[in-house]
């Protein structure tokens, strides 16, 4: 492809990609946007951990129902075949790995899949971790969508985080404007490029970058 | 068995400084906001709260907070755009935090109403939320030793008891109601209305009444009061 | 009383003793038969362990449900205000100490609570525990009701359990057709006797019996 | 995504000698029986079948004892007055048991469908049940370590399925059904009939289909079979 990804389509690869019947959980932020590419074909489950399965789109005037809220506290709808669980319950079906896909944000990631990207870790920063640790460790697959270079033009997918983790080990996979890495045991691969190459990746990033399989 | 309270407040009288207060809800759902307004007018200080917030704008337990009758929140996610009562307090030193993953926090009040003395869980393994706390390998993945957190009280939000005080919820505001309930010493449960028994389906009963003290009914209010 | 209470009166005793408004388990066996003299005004909630709150009397005839059986496998029906949960959630509530009370049999209990009921110790003996060792555990408070003496003579309230122990000082009082006894820090108080005196009893039991208070 | 089975034969095809299998039930309550006849058929062997007992008379679980293709048990009560073939087995040295006090199996199957890598239970300390076993004193009070039960495949029967794989149970056939349906890699499900996505209420869903892959109607029979 000969150019960076937009975040419109970063959002429709990740929903391309999620396997059809996959019970999912799109963290708050920019994962919420893959939701909009996601097809009726597909028939994914939404998850959101504050107790629902089979979570609808965000609501609109009159669907406002002030009971029923995603984990970004916005109220949202519910879809045929949607239950509703305690807290417990909900946090059980994540950490038991029943979740196929979690899709979140991330400050960093590791090159063995640490995520960092629930804190900065600045010393005067009131910490809060939500369900962020929680959504890292249960799900059989982890997505980060961020971009690979922070303002500064550091890259975020890194030897080993500098920022405090969220959980360890926890990604499989990293999806950027430029290029989706997949995190596996034998390092990190590059799946494809969007508008660069692997070698002017590779001369920007401090891990090594192993080419994609055929 | 189950109680009936004329009033928030008559159903939250009896709560004792130094309280350890689980209060439900996760946003506005299932939030018992007539009863944290009942503990405000009530006076206890020097409380543990347990909630997944530490507080909201200028209202219910963010007021708590601002009289600084808080001495300690055990919380996910204290820092929100409006949690600046809760700020100001913290930076002041004035309050104790303990935060804690949401789900740990879920399954930690869950253990304590279920007897549960500690389990291992894989969530914070290898972060600075587990520094200091016993971690275990248990088939080569990494896991933390966490605690029960038991209530002296709980304010829950439930949609409907019925004369023996068990409870069904509505949708995500069922959120905390259930294991809250089950945790604390004495469960206060604020309902938008009471059927007599037997009036609730055996089988959708969320929260049987054996974990239910005193229950108080709140007619809902009108829709303005949800707009923020 | 001038005469050893009957099966049936040291049901109806336990019964009395029950506390309005009370969840209560009764164990297989004797403790069942405290149920018929359970009294309306009384409000007494029945738990049985294989999920269920609000258990009414045993079924018969049409009333013979094979989904609504109690925890000794009899079809038994449900009373308003009763509510079904699963295993997980009816064993966390008996371990987390919600019931009040707990009725069981036994075959030896020690002066200080220790319960022997599951298993004899005999060699050929294949062992079965089924839900004895929760409902010890968690009620906050365990009504013993059993025979005072073996058929040998030897009594079953004793310094300490010969038999394999089902819980550690969990019993609180102990039912017999010769008396009632309250174990309390202080030892073991005789509540009331039955056709005998404390020191008839004090002279057949290898235990200090303290009297009863005024 | 649940999948819907023809037969019973169907939905159980693919179990392998050597799994780890739970099977629902308390009784007669909620026990798969279709389900465990077909896993009969289908040859498998070798097994590990969790289960609050060890089979009764001749049919069902006994039936797969009888012909030692259960190698070990994990039981809260195998003895019953008609568990023979458990019995000679047993006597015979030719099944292993484990026995777990059933609310300890609950919780293990639980933990194992909610992650938990282990848990202190009061139930069993001091016991024999306890012996070999991690015991820690918490706040006084003496625990057992506990771990998960992790099922190959759960075998359950449930009342209602919707195409979802979304389930609800009936009465106290509920049992083990939703933990186990949460603790084992494959759930294969018996129910008695199947609705329309949208017919169940999402108040009172018991378990939601995530936990479910493989659903089979089975016609409830005349109540002739159940007089035993």
């Amino acid at each position: 492809m000969s150019e960076k990804l937009s975040r419109e389509d970063l959002a429709r690869l990740v929903a391309q990609d999620i396997q059809p019947g996959s019970f999912v959980n799109l963290g708050i932020g920019q994962p919420t946007s893959v939701s909009n590419y996601l097809t009726a074909e597909q028939d994914i489950t939404l998850h959101t951990e504050n107790g629902m399965l089979g979570m609808g789109p965000e609501a609109h005037g009159d669907e406002i129902d002030q009971d029923l809220i995603n984990a970004g506290k916005v109220p949202v709808t519910e879809v045929p075949g949607a239950s509703y669980f305690h807290h417990a319950d909900s946090f059980a079906m994540m950490r038991g790995g029943h979740l196929d896909v979690c899709v979140l944000g991330a400050f960093q990631v590791s090159a063995t899949g640490d995520l960092a990207n629930w804190h900065t870790g600045a010393p005067d920063a009131i910490p809060a971790v939500g369900g962020a640790m929680d959504l890292a460790t249960g799900a059989k697959d982890v997505y980060v969508m961020m971009s690979l270079f922070a303002k500064d033009g550091t890259p975020k997918l890194v030897p080993e985080c500098s920022y405090p983790l969220t959980g360890v080990g926890c990604v499989t996979r990293v999806y950027t404007n430029d290029a989706v890495f997949l995190l596996t045991p034998e390092g990190v691969r590059v799946r494809e490029t969007f508008g660069t190459t692997l070698e002017e990746l590779q001369s920007k990033m401090d891990i090594k970058l192993l080419p994609p399989t055929e | 068995m189950a109680k009936f309270a004329a009033t928030a407040q008559d159903a939250v009288a009896g709560i004792q400084d130094g309280a350890t207060v689980l209060i439900g809800g996760f946003g506005n759902a299932g939030q018992p906001m007539e009863l944290i307004d009942a503990l405000m007018d009530c006076g206890a200080t020097d409380l543990t709260v347990v909630n997944n917030n530490a507080g909201q704008a200028d209202a219910g337990l963010a007021l708590l907070i601002k009289e600084r009758r808080v001495k300690k929140i055990i919380c996910s996610f204290p820092r929100q755009s409006d949690s600046w009562h809760f700020d100001t307090a913290y930076r002041a030193g004035e309050i104790e935090l303990e935060l804690v993953p949401q789900g740990n926090l879920a399954e930690r009040i869950r253990a304590a109403g279920a007897g549960i003395g500690g389990f291992f869980t894989p969530t914070g393994y290898g972060t600075m939320l587990a520094e200091g706390k016993e971690t275990r390998m248990i088939d080569g993945k990494g896991y933390v030793l966490e605690s029960p957190i038991y209530g002296d009280v709980a304010l829950i939000k439930a949609l409907t008891s019925d004369k023996k005080g068990n409870l069904v919820y509505r949708k995500t505001a069922r959120n905390f109601g259930p294991i809250m309930a089950a945790a604390a010493k004495k469960s206060i449960v604020q309902v938008s209305g009471i059927v007599e028994t037997g009036q609730l389906d055996p089988e959708v009963i969320v929260t049987p009444g054996i974990y239910v003290d005193t229950v108080v009914e709140i007619a809902p209010q009108a829709a303005e009061g949800e707009a923020h």
